[in-house]
This record gives C-alpha cells, structure tokens and sequence, in this order.
C-alpha cells in the first residue's frame, strides 16, 4: 500500500471542502493540504444547486432578522450559537467569493442584487441568475488552481477514516483509475461529502451523494446527528427528480392544485397574496417542510393532478413574461422544456415534492469539531445544527463557506499542534481496512445484488420515512433496513477489475447508505412528535417538554444504532410559533 | 512557454479574409465574363488604366492583390497541416514569401502605371 | 410498461482484459421521456454490472456524462431516447482523450491545462473585504456571463478537429476560461494568462473549425472566445513590439 | 500497475473523410487556395497593364484559355462559399454589446450580407456588367 503524507486531509471537494482547502492556503501555505474526492472537483454536487446563498448585505436586513427566519424556519432544533455566529460571517463570506470572481447577479449600480427566498422575511439571498451553486462551486474549484500548497486527488474513493489514539490520523482511499490502495497519513481530516438524498428513490441529489463520510465517521465512533430530518423540497420535475429552484416562487411563481386554485392558502400561509407579488414568509414564499406537507393534504383530498410519475400540482409562472424568466431563470425554462415538454413561459409545469436535502449528519460544534480529536466536519454531511428541523433554502450554500473556512482554520490550527503521527499503528489500520476492500473484491456466490438492495433500501424509506411517518410505516422500514444490512454481506462483485472499478464503488455506497438509512428509520421511530420536516401523523404536535432536543446515533456494528439526545443550545430565542401567515405578523 | 509571432501574419489574414469574402466573388464573375470574350467595358484598355493610374484605384488593386496572398498562405498553412503535411517551416515560409514577393511586384507594377 | 426498444452498441474495453477496445450490443426496454443515461443506468443495474462511466447530476450540469453518441459527443443526460429509436446507437467515449476503460476517459490532460490558463481573478491589489464588493453593472456582467457557464464536459474537445491533430492545443474549454476572465471588468491579468494563450498551443492553434460551438451543449461558444482572443493577443503583440507599453493588463 | 489507457489513433492525411462536418471545415479552409490564386491572377493582370496595351490585350486574350475557363468555374463557387461561411461567423469575433444585450448575431451577419450584395450590384454596374 502507498502512503501519501499531509498536514491536513479534506475529503470531499465540494463547496464546503473547496472553502477549506483554500482558507488553509492561504493562511498557511507552509502546510500541505491532500484535498481528495471520488469525483472530479467540478463534479460536486454543489453544482447543481440553482437558487442562491443567504447573506445580509441590504440596510432594510439585519442580522437578528436572519437569526429569527433561521431559528424559527427550523423549528427551534437549531443551536442557536452556531445560528449567530453563522448569520455575522455570511455576507463577508459571500463578500469573498464575489472577490474571487463569482458572477453574482448585480443591481443596475453595479452592487451585488438579492431575491426573495422561502422562509425568509427579507430579500437577502444573492444569486448568480438560477446556476448559483455551480458558480459557486467554479469560483471555488477555480480559485483552489492559484494555491501550490493544495495537492488534489482526484477520482480518489475515501473508505475509512484512520484512528488512533483517539485521535484520527487520516484516511483510506482507492485510486479508482488503477484500484490502487493509498494510505493518507494527515495530522488533521476535515470531511466534506455531502448529503445523502440517495437512500430515497426520488431525489434532487446527484448519483454521489450517497453520505460515505457520514458513515465513515459514523463507524469511527462519531455520533450522526437528527438524521431524521430528511427535507422534502415542494417543487421537483416528475420524472426525474430535478429541481425547479425556490427562485421560482421567490420570482413570482404560485402552486396550484388540479382545480387551479391556490391552495396554500388553506394550509396556514394565507391569505391569498396577488399573482406576481409574492409576499415573504407566506404562500409560496412558506418553508418547504410546509408546502410539501401541504402537496400531502391536497394528495389525500384528490385535488392533485395523477401522472404517470405519480401525483403532481402546478408550479405557474406564465404570468412572469419570457423576459423575466430568461433573465432570472433561465436554466429552470431549459430544465422544464428538456426534461418535462413543458415550457414555462406558457404553461404551468407539473411538480411534486421531492427528497433535496439532509438536515443531519456528522455530530459537530460551532467550531465544526466532532468529538473526535483532529476529525473535522462541514456542509452537508455533518449537522453543526444550523439548519434544526428544516433547513431554509439558500442558507446552506453560505453554510459550506462560513463553516468550511472555520473547520479550516481549526484543523490547521490542530495540525500545526505537534501532535507525532503514529505511523506504525495508523499502517496497521489501513492494512486492515485494504484487507476489507479485497475481501469484498474476492468474495463470490452471493446471490444478492447492489441495484436490487439499493432499490428496497430506497422503496422502504420513501413509504416508511416520508413526508408523513408513523410508528408502524417507520417500524417497518427499521426492520427492512436491519434485513437489507444482514443480506448485504449476500453480494458478489461481478467486475473483478482493477481499473475504473464502479461495481466495486456502488458497492461501497451501498453500505454506507444502508448504515445512513437506518439511522433515518431508527430516528424517526424515537423521536415521538412533530417538528419541521418530521411529521408523525401519530404525534402531530410538536413536543418541546420531551423533544426540544438532538437525536444522536451511534454505531453498534450489525445491530441498531444506539439512540441518546442532546440538548439544543439555546441562547436567545424561546421556541415559539412558527407563523407564515400574512407578512409574518 | 513563448509567445507566438502569428499575430504578425494573422492581422492581415483576418484583414484578407474579410476583404476578400466581400470582393473577391464577384471580381471572379466579372473576369469570368471575360474568360467567355466577353469582358465587360470595365476591363477596356483605358477603363482600366484610367482606374489604375488613380491613386485611389492604386491602392484598392494593392490590397486587394496583397491580402488575397497573405489570407491565402495563412490559412492555406492550416489547411495542410490538416491534409498531413508537417513540414510547417517550410509551409509558412514559402506562403509567407510567395506574399510578401508578391505584395512588392504589385506595388512596383502599380507604380510604373 | 416500456413505451420504446433501443439497441445500445457501447464500446468496452478493460485494460487487463482486453488488447483493445470492443463492442457489445445491449437491449434496453426504455420509457419515453428517458435520455441515454437512463438507458445506460438500465444495463448497469439489470443487465451488466460490469460497465463503467462517469454520471451524477442528471441534469445537464456537472459535465460528467460526455460521450460520444452516435458519433457526436454529447452528454447522455440530455441526449433523448426517442431521438434514437428504430435504430443501434453507438456509445463510445470522447473522442480524442485516451480510453481509461468502457466509456471512461482520462481527463488529466484537460486539467492541467486549465491550470496553465490561470483562470481565477487576478488583481494588482486585492481589496479589503471590508469595503465591501467590486462594482460590476449588469452590462460589464453580461460582457463575460456567457463563458462562465461552461461544465468542463469537454464536448469540444471531442469534437475540435485541431485538438484532434494537435495534441498540446490548449483547446477551447480551458482557452475559453481564461478569456471570461480577461473579460471581467474586476481582473487584471490578462498579460500574464496571455503567456500561455497566446503561445502556439494557445489560440494560434485554433482553426475556427467552429465545431466547439456546434456541439457544446450549454452553448458557451468557446469558438467566439477564441476569435475574440486572437484579436486582442494580435493587438497587444503589436503593442508590444512597437514597445507601446508592451505590459498592459 | 493496470492502467492501460487506450489511445485512438486518427490518421492525419484522411480524418476529415469521416465525418461531414469536418469535410466541410476542410472545405472551408481550400477556397483559400482559390482567393490566392486569384490574387495572382490579378498580379499579373496588373503586370500586363504596366506594360502597355498590348500586353494587356495578351492577358485578356489568355483569360479565354480552357485553363482559365476552369479556373473561373471551379472558383467562383469557391470564392461565394468563403464569403457565406466568412460573414457567417463575423458575430462571433466580434461581438457588439449595446447596453447590457448583445446585437444578436443575425443581424450582425445580415448586415454583412446587405454591404456585400450592395457592393457587388454596384461594382457590376461601374463596370458595365448592366
Ligand atoms: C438540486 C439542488 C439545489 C440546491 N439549491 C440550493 C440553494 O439554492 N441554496 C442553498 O443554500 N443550498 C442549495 N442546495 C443544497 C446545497 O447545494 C448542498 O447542501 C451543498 O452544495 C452541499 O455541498 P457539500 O460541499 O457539502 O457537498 P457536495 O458538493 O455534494 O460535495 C461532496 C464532495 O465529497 C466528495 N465525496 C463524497 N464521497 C466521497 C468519498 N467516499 N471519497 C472521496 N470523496 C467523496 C465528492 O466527490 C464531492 O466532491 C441544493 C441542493 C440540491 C441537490
Ligand atoms: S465549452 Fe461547452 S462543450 Fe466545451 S467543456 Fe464547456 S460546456 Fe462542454
Ligand atoms: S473546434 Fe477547434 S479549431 Fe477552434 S473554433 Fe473550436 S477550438
Ligand atoms: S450527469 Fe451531470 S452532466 Fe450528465
């Protein structure tokens, strides 16, 4: 096996690990950063992202106003010192970017513009036109090709994270190119994977988000934090789960059910506000958990429109004029054309709710610490409980920059620490965890198969773990899960070569997906009430005596994870209600 | 890595380009007429030398005889490169001089006229 | 429950196996509304496990998906189906990069150019974040927007004659970032991307064979970018040789 | 270890016989040849004219060879496709920006048409083609 020596190791190069690896250079560009990535920087997911990233900048905004929609649009689950800290450093982050070259959109004087988004009370959230997170992610990856110090592995598949002494001394990865083992010994790990939205079967999330750091660390020992909090995003193209960004109703747009009438209006958002002046934090412009809630009621009621990919409502934007859309939403019109026949401009586009985001994830603190020693974590893998119950839209684009460049800095910081590689022990582990990958490569006459687990891993989530769960759909997913992690040892590769291998990588997704899962299940099954994106049509209410707290779980090997809850920090906001009726009175 | 020296020659290549997409085609219909016995009374003697003795019809007959070569040798580099050949010295400097040979003939023929 | 039938002729090559690339012939039962990536997702979980290529977003914009479709590079996410039907459509990888293995290609030397073209804002004083954002009008904003959308799916350079012929070309895609750089109304550095885009293999072995645009699937039109860069690199070459303040930004 | 990447070789005296858009580009590039040859033939008009009138008669005499007849025929297709395929792309080199939006490239491109054919009837006419 090769070694590969570094100060600092950051897995994932996405937004969030791209943030970091550049804080580092250039801060310390003595110290030599391994940024590695089972995908091509450019890849990420991040690039997909349309809508925009939060940041107070207008003078009608204020930072405590940021604070509030953050906090209460999360149902009070979020720590409130990670909001404070996260709302001060937004706009100078974003600041940042746009001095790295993003192409933000502009105001007709040149200053940087803002549009509306769900959730939030005040225009605040800066876009570059509808392709904001692959700006974002451009400028970022662009930006990283300045720095000497930042040595990229590209196409590198992280397996496992290397601890010893309690402390984690780097990773495992496979060069997928030529199968070839490397072990990073790095005096600080900073992971940065991404989401998970890949368990469910209908998802915004690309083929990489599969949660491999999660469940790295997760295995290592580090709890993985509200992972029951799955956020449904209320308008996705039928067919495929693609988005259509929240810049829509931000611009104007307005669902509609299959008599054309507005129905969020009955579900606690109105009153009706006129077409093509939407009003923030009511009907269209409510969190998602909301709207996506709401697409369920009208689904019960049927007032949704059947199509062959399942049952939809309209997003209508006829009313914005083709100027409009192609100027503000020009990738939404070629996504609706491409994808679905359907031409925004003179139709309504049909939509559904689908799976975008993990509210949880790694178990970190305002510093993006886990609790393990020199193991850092940050975006949408790890859960710093900014985003509690429900995330709001364009908060965790400024979430990969503000966190990204402050887990940097602490794991440089850390590396910097003199702690002494132990370079024998942290060998001894890889070579175990290479001695799991050929064991996996050799084995055969399993008669089980990655697409077929994959399929009811996903299946059971989606029926058990949707938008509306109760005790029994959420038992039976549990115990699915625990059935689909037993059969996984039935599997067999059937590609037994070296080079490009993606047989042997969906393998590997595959469990760490299935361990993501049932974390999922398992929380959602304890946690007895409702709260943002968890909705218990058996405990409807939400319980702030028994729940105002974190789930964490953690990793019993072939058993359930183990449940314990953590209190949420609260500094200065008592939960209340959450209000998106009329201008947010 | 240097800085490349096409730019000298790719000025006057954009230059014949343009200028030739926009006179060449029909120059070509009218010596056309003329390849029929049938030159159009433009092409009469003193048509022509009236034009030519012009200093203004000078310097249109320069240019446009001067561009064609140097749009021509130019792009014609490219072009055989793509046919195969590799010996783009030799390619560049024969184009090259064939123009530059050529631009001296016409100023030195428009001026005896 | 499938609407359409479409034979796949999708070249295979795994380099401990094989001396060479072949081809093999797959049927898939597809859905109307499917791209070639379903299709290709289809045989990888229901008939073969064994094929590999690069995918992720689905949706046109993390530029993994390029390959040749029917000889023309594309991206299988949003090439249709039912472009294709009634006939074997061929499915190879980009043309003009090394095979790595089935429609894998390797992309290395894509990378490193774009490196080489500097394509990150570079001033002569940075500002201090604290004074706030650089002013850029919508219109200075426009001047360059359309070359920032470009997904490195690296179409064009599958489809550039010259890349084709020239290996060190430095190509469109990368070419074309260092020109949305030098267009921005906040960058300084084009005389200093300019040693590399101005060198041979930079714009001067581009032919504007104008199959970069042709085939580019976000219509970024690197084409025009490079046109636009050998006017400018012809105007400071001048400049500079007739020692006109030779260093201008 | 295992890497082996296949590299495709392409024959560089045929690859443009593949594929039609590339035969076109090639195509593109030879009317070139025509333009410069043409360039020539005008030289040496030019050379006939400076040296008299007869001289020049001669020239025009040589233009009704079989040789010349050729030339022109196969030229002037040429010629009016470099100047199609020329004015095509104009846009694309340079580009006009009023205001935010760009000129959309047609009309840049139609404008080019407009001079071309105006300038053609016009030299046609001062030559007494009409
Ligand atoms: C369609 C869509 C639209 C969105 N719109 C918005 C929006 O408008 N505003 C907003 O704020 N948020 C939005 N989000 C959410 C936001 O985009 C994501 O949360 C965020 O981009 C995640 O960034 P990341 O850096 O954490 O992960 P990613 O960008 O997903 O990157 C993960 C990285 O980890 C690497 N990786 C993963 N596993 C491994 C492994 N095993 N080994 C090595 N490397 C690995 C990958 O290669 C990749 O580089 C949207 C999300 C989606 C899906
Ligand atoms: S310019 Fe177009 S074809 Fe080329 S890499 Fe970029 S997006 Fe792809
Ligand atoms: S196809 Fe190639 S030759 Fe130039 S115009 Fe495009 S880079
Ligand atoms: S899968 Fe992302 S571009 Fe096709």
């Amino acid at each position: 096996m090769e070694t590969i020596k570094t100060d600092v190791a950051i897995v994932g190069a996405g937004g969030a690990g791209l943030r970091a690896a550049i804080a580092i250079a250039e801060a310390r560009p003595d110290l030599k950063v391994a940024l590695i990535s089972k995908v091509y920087p450019m890849r990420s997911h991040t690039c997909a992202a349309e809508g925009g990233a939060a940041g107070v900048i207008k003078p009608d905004d204020s930072l405590e106003l940021h604070f509030n929609d953050t906090v209460g649009g999360g149902d009070w689950l979020c720590d409130q010192d990670v909001v404070d800290y996260f709302v001060r450093e937004a706009a100078k982050e974003l600041t940042q970017l746009e001095h790295w070259g993003c192409p933000w959109s502009r105001e007709p004087d040149g200053s940087v513009g803002v549009r509306p988004f769900g959730g939030m009370k005040i225009k605040r959230t800066w876009f570059a036109a509808d392709k904001s997170g692959f700006h974002i992610l451009h400028t970022l990856f662009q930006t990283t090709l300045k720095y000497p110090s930042i040595e990229r592995f590209d196409e590198y598949f992280t397996t496992d994270l290397l601890v010893v002494d309690g402390r984690c001394q780097g990773v495992v990865a496979i060069e997928m190119s030529s199968g070839r083992i490397f072990q990073f010994q790095a005096k600080s790990v900073i992971v940065a994977t991404g989401g998970a939205g890949r368990i469910f079967p209908f998802t915004t999330n690309g083929a990489v988000k599969t949660g491999d750091g999660s469940a790295m660390a997760y295995r290592a020992g580090i709890p993985l934090k509200d992972m029951e909090f799955v956020q449904y995003h209320p308008t996705g193209l039928p067919s495929t789960g693609i988005l259509l960004t929240e810049g829509c109703r931000g611009e104007g747009g307005v669902l509609r059910n299959k008599d054309g009438y507005r129905y969020l209006q009955d579900y606690g958002m109105g009153p009706e506000t006129p077409l093509g002046k939407p009003v923030l934090k009511t009907m269209e412009l409510g969190p998602r958990d909301r709207l996506s809630q709401a697409f369920w009621h009208e689904q019960q009621k049927g007032n949704t429109i059947p199509t062959k990919f399942g049952d939809c409502v309209y997003l209508d934007m006829t009313h914005l004029g083709e100027k409009h859309i192609d100027e503000r939403l020009p990738l939404v019109r070629d996504l609706s054309i491409s994808y679905s026949g359907v031409d925004p401009v003179t139709e309504q586009v049909p939509i559904r709710p689908v799976v975008h985001y993990c509210m949880g994830g790694i178990h970190t603190n305002i510093e993006a610490e886990t609790p393990m020693p020199g193991l850092y974590a940050v975006g949408e893998c790890a859960c710093g409980s900014l985003n509690g119950a429900n995330r709001l839209g364009s908060n965790s684009l400024t979430e990969l920059l503000v966190f990204g460049k402050k887990a940097a800095q602490n794991a440089m910081e850390f590396a910097g620490g003199g702690n002494k590689t132990n370079e024998s022990a942290v060998s001894e582990q890889a070579e175990q965890a290479q001695k799991r990958i050929t064991e996996l490569f050799d084995k055969s006459g399993g008669g089980e198969t990655i697409s077929g687990l994959r399929k009811e891993m996903m299946d059971s989530l989606e029926k058990g773990a949707g938008i509306y769960r109760t005790e029994q759909t959420l038992k039976e997913s549990c115990a699915t899960i625990s059935q689909l992690r037993k059969r996984y040892a039935g599997i067999e590769l059937h590609d037994k070569s070296n080079v490009y291998n993606t047989d042997l990588f969906q393998a590997l997704e595959l469990r760490n997906m299935l361990d993501l899962a049932q974390t999922v299940a398992e929380g959602a099954l304890a946690r007895k009430e409702s709260r943002g994106s968890h909705q218990r049509l058996d405990f409807v209410d939400r319980d702030d005596e028994n729940f105002l707290k974190h789930t964490l779980a953690y990793h019993q090997g072939e058993e359930t994870p183990r449940i314990e809850y953590l209190d949420v920090i609260i500094t200065k906001s008592q939960p209340g209600v959450r209000d998106y009726s009329g201008g947010g009175k | 890595m240097a800085k490349s020296n096409k730019p000298l020659v790719w000025g006057l290549f954009a230059a014949g380009g343009t200028l030739t997409a926009f006179v060449t085609p029909v120059l070509v219909y009218v010596t056309l007429m003329a390849a029929y016995g049938d030159p159009p009374a433009a092409l009469d003697y003193e048509n022509i030398q009236a034009f030519a003795a012009n200093w203004l019809g000078k310097l249109a007959l320069f240019v446009v005889i001067s561009l064609s070569l140097w749009f021509a040798a130019h792009r014609l580099r490219t072009a055989l490169h793509g046919l195969g050949l590799r010996a783009d010295t030799a390619i560049a400097v024969a184009g090259y001089g064939i123009s530059a040979v050529g631009t001296v003939l016409a100023a030195y023929y428009l001026v005896q006229i | 429950m499938s609407d359409l039938q479409l034979e796949l002729e999708i070249l295979r090559y795994d380099p401990e196996q094989d001396q060479e690339p072949r081809f093999q012939t797959y049927s898939v039962p597809c859905q109307e509304e499917w791209v070639v990536l379903d299709a290709i997702n289809y045989v990888k979980d229901h008939i073969d496990s064994t094929l590999s290529y690069r995918w992720s977003c689905h949706m046109a914009v993390c530029g993994s998906c390029g390959m040749m479709i029917d000889g023309e590079p594309k991206l299988a996410c949003k090439a249709f189906v039912r472009d294709y039907v009634n006939k074997t459509v061929r499915i190879e990888p980009l043309a003009n990069f090394p095979i790595e293995r089935d429609l894998v290609s390797v992309l290395d030397d894509f990378m490193n150019k774009l490196r080489r073209v500097k394509p990150y804002l570079i001033r002569k004083e940075e500002k201090p974040l604290s004074e706030g954002e650089y002013r850029q009008t919508p219109a200075e904003l426009n001047k360059y927007k359309q070359y920032t959308l470009c997904i490195n799916c690296l179409c064009c350079y599958a489809a550039c004659p010259q890349y084709a012929l020239i290996p060190e070309f430095i190509g469109p895609a990368a070419l074309t970032m260092a020109h949305r750089y030098n267009q921005d109304s906040r960058d300084q550095g084009r005389a200093q991307r300019e040693e590399e885009t101005a060198s041979h293999e930079g714009v001067w072995d581009c032919a504007f064979a104008d199959a970069c645009s042709l085939v580019c699937p976000k219509h970024v039109d690197p084409a025009s970018a490079l046109q636009q860069m050998k006017i400018t690199s012809t105007v400071d070459w001048y400049l500079e040789h007739l020692g006109m303040g030779g260093k201008k930004s | 270890m295992s890497r082996r990447p296949y590299v495709r070789r392409i024959s560089t005296t045929t690859w443009y016989l593949k594929k039609k858009r590339d035969l076109v580009h090639m195509i593109q590039e030879l009317t070139s040849l025509f333009v410069g040859i043409y360039g020539i033939l005008l030289l040496w008009g030019v050379k006939a004219l400076s040296e008299g009138p007869e001289a020049y008669g001669a020239f025009l005499e040589a233009l009704t060879g079989p040789l010349s007849l050729a030339f022109h025929w196969v030229a002037f297709p040429l010629v009016l496709y470099h100047a199609i395929s020329w004015f095509n792309v104009t846009h694309k080199a340079m580009p006009i920006q009023r205001g935010e939006e760009f000129l959309p490239g047609k009309y840049i491109v139609g404008a080019h048409y407009v001079v071309w054919i105006g300038f053609s009837l016009v030299v046609l006419f001062v030559a007494g083609v009409f």
